[in-house]
């Protein structure tokens, strides 16, 4: 059981995690919070996916692509708050509203 | 069970906890400030999986920018309390979800990776070996920054489009208010921050000079110095409005439009885009490090401010609370 | 084991008392204002006898510097953010504990 | 000498795991700030001894970083009621 594969199956389980309080959620900052956990979680998978060996070094592709990646989830998290703020300002309310006939109470 | 494998599983354990945690909890300020030990360990991952470079990114921009941004979002979305009034009413999409994902999803993909990785995982090297073959030709002899500035540099290079592209459209939703109301801030806060803005600038300026032969780089100086101008914006500092108009815009697309010149410029030399004349590759990978850090520091600083400048900026925003009248 | 590595050893073992105490203040104190005391107790002493113990190991006077740059800017940071935090707290007419 | 810093990272990973009942639990939001505040200073001390360990000084660069911008969300969070969150701004007269 090496060291990569206990990384990326924790990285799978955060994925689904996210995903999960993605969908279940409806205040909007958690949905932003559950995209970044997500974010997180494919990250994890990829550079363990580049592990190689016990050389314990990381391959320097992934790297790159998940460096990159990290800046790019801030940008979004930013552009998501700077919607939800808009929207709470427009609406008032934090939430995205729900067409009443598909929910079954 | 050697002692570097137990601290990987209670690592791990502890991040998971983390993450049901943070998305189960009642309270959003909870899930914020548990947002932000998870990035503290999700940091320390990186260091496990032997990746520096990504665990100073993820410090400089988990510890330093993603707390302040959500705190700010939060405080600006008004109090949570009054979401908490209504329960939820999951949708029956939503409330199969749970099975499902939980349920069959993880079991599934994580038994395909990882029978595919442990398959793979001696058959194919992965492209350490290939990026140090052209380690001295690239210009730098990090691998991590070979990757970024010479041999995908077309990533880094949409990647800045990205940036920018997200700031426009920050910039097209709202203009910005002072994200501090200018009340009494404690002389301790303006003397840490005296303290601690050079030293950002010095650490930034180091972690930017280091990633030609060891982690560092753009990225993380760039995130470093966003962090500052954030502490710069929380005691009160708010850029001159006359800076606010041409000067700003340039600097926020200087990044993006010197590596689209640098592109032009090999496609039209050699035939390959991005493709750098070996002599000159470490000049110009130096070159397109200090625009990129410039402005990726103020492309991160402005998304966490939220907003355009004011538009005609002759008569400043007489605001009750701005007690200074110009604005970031 | 060498005299230094004993000596680091001890220091790291140290070092460990305190950020027990830390974490134990953290969880056991009734009150904002002890916790905030526990907490700065784990950063300034226990981060203190780890970067005394990874001194003694270092080999260049670089790394003692560097340490030592670490430590200071934690201690700074540490006893600046605990002093607003109490202030504030004051200020929102946060009590503290009586028996 | 390794196996006594990595055994030493896992306590302080255990205190970590252990200092996460503080956010639970902590009843005013401030509390849950301290815990984080802790959380940063523990991670600095895990970071230079797996540095040691590991003999890789870029490990320790991390550790600074994070002694430098753990204050940043903390004093966010300290100036969190100054937020300007008022609704109603002065741009809408006029522009759209």
């Amino acid at each position: 059981m090496s060291p990569a594969l206990l990384y990326t199956g924790s990285g799978i389980i955060l994925f689904s995690i996210g995903l999960h309080a993605l969908l279940v959620h409806r205040h909007l900052l958690r949905k932003i919070l559950a995209a970044n956990i997500m974010g997180s979680g494919v990250f994890m998978v990829f550079i363990a996916m580049g592990v190689h060996g016990d050389s314990g070094v990381a391959d320097p592709v992934p790297q790159a692509m998940v460096l990159t990646g990290i800046v790019v989830s801030l940008c979004f998290t930013a552009v998501a708050i700077v919607l939800a703020v808009r929207l709470n300002k427009l609406t008032g309310c934090t939430t995205l509203a729900v067409d009443e006939e598909s929910s079954i109470d | 069970m050697e002692l570097a494998l137990i601290f990987d599983l209670i690592l791990l354990i502890t991040l998971i906890a983390l993450a049901w945690l943070l998305l189960a909890s009642s309270d959003i300020f909870r899930a914020v400030v548990l947002f932000i030990a998870f990035g503290l360990l999700l940091a320390l991952a990186w260091v496990r999986l032997g990746a520096p470079d990504v665990a100073l990114a993820e410090a400089a921009i988990g510890a330093g920018i993603t707390g302040a941004l959500l705190l700010v979002g939060l405080g600006r979305l008004g109090s949570a309390e009054h979401y908490r009034g209504t329960r939820t009413r999951l949708t029956f999409l939503q409330r199969l979800s749970a099975p499902v994902l939980i349920g069959v999803m993880i079991p599934s993909i994580s038994l395909i990776l990882l029978l595919e990785l442990s398959l793979h995982a001696s058959a194919t090297p992965g492209q350490q070996g290939l990026v140090n073959v052209l380690l001295d030709v690239s210009g730098t002899n990090h691998g991590v920054t070979a990757v970024l500035m010479n041999f995908r540099a077309w990533d880094t290079l949409l990647e800045k489009g990205v940036l920018l592209l997200a700031l426009i459209s920050i910039w097209s939703l709202d203009q910005a208010r002072p994200l501090f109301r200018q009340n009494d801030i404690s002389p301790q806060l303006t003397g840490l921050a005296r303290l601690l803005l050079p030293i950002m600038i010095i650490v930034a300026g180091f972690v930017l000079w280091q990633g030609d032969h060891a982690p560092g780089g753009a990225f993380q100086s760039g995130a470093i110095l966003s962090a500052g101008i954030l502490l710069a914006i929380l005691v009160g500092y708010t850029l001159p409005t006359r800076r606010q108009g041409l000067s700003l815009r340039l600097l926020l697309a200087v990044g993006f439009s010197v590596f689209l010149l640098v592109a032009a410029a090999t496609l039209l030399s050699s035939d390959y885009l991005l493709k750098y004349p070996d002599s000159l590759a470490g000049s110009l990978i130096l070159l397109l490090e200090l625009v990129a850090t410039a402005s990726i520091a103020a492309l991160l600083a402005a998304a966490v401010v939220g907003g355009h400048p004011p538009d005609d900026l002759s008569k400043p925003v007489d605001r009750s609370s701005a007690v200074n009248g110009g604005q970031t | 084991m060498a005299l230094t590595d004993l000596i680091t050893a001890f220091l790291l073992l140290g070092s460990l008392g305190f950020f027990l105490a830390g974490t134990l203040g953290l969880l056991r104190f009734p009150d904002l204002y002890c916790r905030l005391h526990a907490l700065t107790k784990a950063d300034n002493l226990g981060l203190g006898l780890v970067v005394l113990a990874l001194m003694i190991q270092s080999d260049s006077w670089q790394v003692v510097i560097r340490l030592l740059l670490i430590w200071l800017l934690v201690l700074v940071a540490g006893a600046t953010v605990a002093h607003l935090i109490a202030r504030k707290a004051q200020q929102d007419g946060h009590q503290p504990w009586r028996r | 000498m390794t196996e006594l810093y990595l055994g030493l990272a896992l306590i302080l990973l255990l205190t970590i795991a252990i200092g996460l009942v503080r956010i639970l639990r902590g009843p005013t939001a401030t509390d849950r700030m301290l815990a984080a505040q802790l959380f940063g200073t523990t991670a600095v001390a895990i970071l230079l001894l797996l540095g040691q360990a590991a003999g890789n000084s870029a490990i320790w660069d991390v550790a600074l970083i994070f002694a430098l911008l753990t204050a940043v969300a903390a004093v966010t969070f300290v100036r969190r009621k100054d937020i300007d969150s008022t609704t109603e701004t002065e741009e809408h007269d006029g522009t759209d």
